[in-house]
C-alpha cells in the first residue's frame, strides 16, 4: 500500500535544499542520493569520513581502502575531502551537516526515536546515529508507516529503547509525509492513492489532520 | 628519533594477558592486519579492545574473537560477526557500546589530556545512565570521560622511520585518534620510508605519537560490501 | 559547493557593530591581512576580537585597535603593541587573556559541537577563578566552555572553490580551529584553484567548515623576528 | 656570579634524555638546544605547529611562514612535522612531550611557579605557559637565583600571581642546581666558583643541603 522503498527515497529527495551537507543513513535513506532535483547541489557526508561522497566504482575499480559508513566500495566526487572520526563527528556535533535521513523501529509524537536495539534480541549497536540525532537540527525519519505485523511505527510514546529525545521533524513513510511540533504528528501529505482514513488508522500517536491533505506528486 | 622495530614480534614486545588495547579501523578498513595476526598468534587473552567494531568472523577482530581473548569490547557497532553474537548472548563477552562520535572523541581526549568533555550525543538513551547531565544554551549533554590504551595498534599508508605517518583514503577513519591514546602506539604500514621523505605539511599523525613503526609483511584488505555499477 | 566570492567586499557582506570575530594566526604568520584591511575600511566598531595575538603597532589587528575598533580582545599573548598597552591600561580595552591550549581547544570545541571540556591548564590560577574544579586521576582540572564567533576570519595557502583548504607550514596555527567555529566562516587564500585540484586526502580545513571563500589580491607576510645564521 | 645565560643553557642541556621531545622556552631556555650532548636525539617542538624544528635559516632563506613560538624565523629538520595549534597542545596536556624547560620570575619551595604577571604592570599574557606547566612531567626552571635588586627568586611562597601549582621539578639557576620534593628546595650542585654559602644566602625558600656539594661540571 502507498510508495515502495523507491517511492519513500524520491518524496524525501524533494526535501533537499540547495548548498546543503547531508548525512544519509543505511537502507531507504541510501537511495535518497539517486535522485536529487534538478538545479540543486548537495554534497553527502558520509561518517567514517567523507565528504563529497560519489557512485559505487565502476567493476574492477573498487577500492579496499574507501568505502561509505555503510563499508560499500564508493568513489570521491571533484573536490571531495578525506578526514577522521574525530572531525567526522565535529562536523555532526557541531550542527555543520544540515540534514541527516535515518531509518527508525519507532517514532513518537515528541520526535523520540527508537532504532537501535530490541531487548532480548542481538543489540548491533548504535553506531553513529546517536550522535546524528542529539545534533542534527533536521532530522527526516524514512520508514514503512507500520511494521511487519502491521502495528504503527508511528506512536503516542516509544516502547524501544531510544536513540535520541525530541529530535525528528519529519517522518516519510510509504503511506505519508507529517511534521512534528507541539508534540504532534502533523500530517502534511498523503502518498499517491491512499486515504487520509487509511492513514489515520495506521498512526498510533496523536495526529493533527487538516481539512486538505495533498497527495504527493513524486 | 627512530622509532623502528625490526618486525611485528618487536613491535609487541612487552604485550600481556589482560590489557587494554585500541586497534584502529571501520568495517574491515584500515585495520592493523599484522599486528592482529600477531596477538592471535601470542594467545594473550583477557583483553579489552576498544575498536569501532569487531570484525567480521574470519578476519580482523573476529580472529582473536574465535580464540576467545577478548574478554570486553568497547565499540559502536558490531554487527557482521556469528561468534560475537554467540558469546555476547552466552555472557562470555562483556560488551560496552558507545555512540561512534563519543568513541571517536573518547579516543582523542585520552591522548590530549582532556579527562572528560560533555556531548549532546545519548542524552535521554541508556547511554547517559550514571552519567552527569548539565544544560548548555538550554539543551542537556552528558559527561563523557577519556579512554586510553596499554597499547594502540594503527595501520597507515605509509609512515617514516620519525614514527610520522600518513593513511589512504577512508582507511583513516580511527586510527589518528587511537594513535595519540596508546601509552605504547604500534603502527604497522604498507610503505616504510627514510625521514624526510613525507611532505611535513602533510603528516596526518606526528611521529610523537608512535612508539614503534614497522613495515607489515602482508595486506589482505578484504572488501566487506563489495558494491559496483556497470559502465554504461 | 561553490563558496567562491569575487572580492573582500561580498566577503563581509552582513558584518556589523558589535559581533564577535575570530582571527587566525600566530603573531603576524598566517593572518586575514586582506580581511583585516576590509574590517578597518568598513570602519565597525566595538568588536570582540578572538585572536591569539594582537598583531604590532602598524600591522596585524594593530590596524584595528589604531583605529579604535576593538572594544574587547581574547587572546593568550598580545604583547609587542605599544597601542594596544595604552588602551589596556587606560581602561578603554577589555582584554581576557586565555591560556594558549585552551584557547584553540576551546575555538575547537565551539566547531565540534563539544560545549566545555576538562583542562588542567591554569588550575591554581587566577585563571580558574569562577570555574567548575573536578579531580580527574588525583589531579584538579578546571572546566572551559567552548567559543564561537559570528564571523570567523582564516587565512590559507591554497583553496578549492568547495571552501577547501590547506595551510602552508606554520601559517596554520590557529585557522583550522576558527574556521570551524564561526557562524560564517571567511577564507581568504593565496591561490584559489577549481574543485578537484587538492587532493583529498591531505585537505586541512575541509569546506564544509567555510562559507566564502576569495583569492586575497596581496600578501605583505611581515616577519616579526628575522632570525637568520651565517653561510660558514 | 656564578654562571652566565649561556652556562645555564648548557648545564639544562645535560639533563636532556635520548628519545626525548622538548619544549623550549623563549629566552635562556632557548639556548639549550645549541648543547645537546653528543649521542642524544631529542626532537623540538615549538607549540605554533613544530615537531623537530631545526636552526636559523640561512640569510635570504627566511620564510615568514615558518616561525617558531618566540616569532623567530626558523627552519626543519629532517623528519619534522607541521599541526595545527589544537594537535600542538594535545601534545602536551597529553604528556607526549617529555621536558619543558621555561624561564620563572618566582619559583616556590612546593614547585608553584609565576611566570606571567606583575600586578600594576602591563600583562603580555601567559601565552602557551600554563598548559606547558599544568602538562609537563618534567619542568626545568631557567633562571638567575636572584633578580635585579639582589632578592631571591626561590621563595617559601610566591608572591606573585601564579602560573601554576606544585609543578616545577628542577630549578638551574646561575648558581646552582636544585631539586624540588616534599615541599622543599634539595641543593644538587653548585656552579664553578660558587659556595654553599653564598647559595644558602640566595635562597630565601627551605633549602636541603647535604653535606657534600659537588661543583657542575660544564
Amino acid at each position: 500500500m502507498g510508495l515502495d522503498k523507491t517511492g519513500i527515497a524520491k518524496r524525501i529527495a524533494q526535501e533537499l535544499k540547495d548548498g546543503w551537507y547531508v548525512n544519509l543513513g543505511i537502507g531507504i535513506p541510501t537511495l535518497v542520493a539517486n535522485f536529487i532535483p534538478e538545479g540543486i547541489e548537495v554534497e553527502f557526508q558520509s561518517e567514517n569520513g567523507i565528504l563529497g561522497m560519489g557512485p559505487f566504482p565502476f567493476e574492477g575499480e573498487e577500492d579496499a581502502d574507501l568505502i561509505n559508513a555503510g563499508k560499500q566500495t564508493v568513489t570521491l566526487n571533484k573536490g571531495a575531502v578525506i578526514f577522521d572520526s574525530a572531525t567526522s563527528f565535529a562536523m555532526i556535533r557541531g550542527q555543520h551537516v544540515q540534514l541527516t535521513v535515518l531509518g527508525a523501529m519507532e517514532v513518537a509524537q515528541n520526535g523520540d526515536i527508537a532504532n537501535w536495539k530490541i531487548p532480548g534480541r542481538m543489540v548491533k549497536g548504535m553506531g553513529g546515529a546517536m550522535d546524528l540525532v542529539a545534533s542534527a537540527q533536521n532530522i527526516i525519519v524514512a520508514m514503512m508507516h507500520t511494521n511487519k505485523k502491521g502495528e504503527s511505527k508511528l506512536l503516542k510514546q516509544c516502547s524501544l529503547p531510544l536513540t535520541g529525545v525530541g529530535c525528528v521533524t519529519r517522518v516519510v513513510t510509504n503511506l505519508a509525509v507529517l511534521e512534528i511540533k507541539g508534540g504532534k504528528f502533523h500530517l502534511i501529505e498523503r502518498a499517491p492513492g491512499v486515504s487520509v482514513d487509511e492513514i489515520i488508522a495506521a498512526t498510533e500517536g496523536e495526529m493533527i489532520v487538516p481539512s486538505e491533505v495533498p497527495e504527493m506528486t513524486i | 628519533m627512530n622509532k623502528v622495530v625490526n618486525n611485528v614480534e618487536e613491535a609487541l614486545e612487552g604485550i600481556q594477558d589482560s590489557m587494554t588495547l585500541m586497534l584502529g579501523g571501520f568495517g574491515l578498513c584500515g585495520i592493523p592486519e599484522n599486528s592482529i595476526a600477531q596477538l592471535v598468534k601470542l594467545g594473550i587473552k583477557d583483553l579489552t579492545c576498544i575498536s569501532n567494531n569487531a570484525g567480521v568472523d574470519d578476519f580482523g577482530l573476529g580472529l582473536l574473537l574465535q580464540k576467545k581473548q577478548i574478554r570486553k569490547m568497547i565499540s559502536s557497532y558490531v554487527g557482521e560477526n556469528d561468534e560475537f553474537e554467540r558469546q555476547m548472548l552466552s555472557g562470555e563477552l562483556e560488551v560496552d557500546l558507545i555512540p561512534q562520535g563519543s568513541l571517536a572523541e573518547r579516543c582523542r581526549a585520552g591522548g590530549a589530556g582532556i579527562p572528560a568533555f560533555y556531548t549532546p550525543a545519548g542524552y535521554g538513551t541508556e547511554v547517559a545512565e550514571g552519567k552527569e547531565i548539565k544544560d548548555f544554551n538550554g539543551k542537556p549533554h552528558i559527561l563523557e570521560s577519556a579512554l586510553t590504551a596499554d597499547f594502540a595498534f594503527v595501520k597507515a599508508w605509509k609512515g617514516d622511520t620519525e614514527g610520522n605517518l600518513i593513511f589512504k583514503a577512508t582507511a583513516r577513519n580511527f586510527n589518528p585518534m587511537m594513535a595519540m591514546a596508546g601509552k605504547i602506539t604500534v603502527a604497522e604500514v604498507e610503505e616504510l620510508v627514510p625521514a624526510g621523505e613525507l611532505d611535513p605539511n602533510f603528516v596526518h599523525t606526528p611521529g610523537i605519537f608512535v612508539q614503534r613503526i614497522f613495515q607489515g609483511e602482508r595486506y589482505e584488505k578484504r572488501i566487506e560490501q563489495r558494491t559496483v555499477r556497470q559502465k554504461s
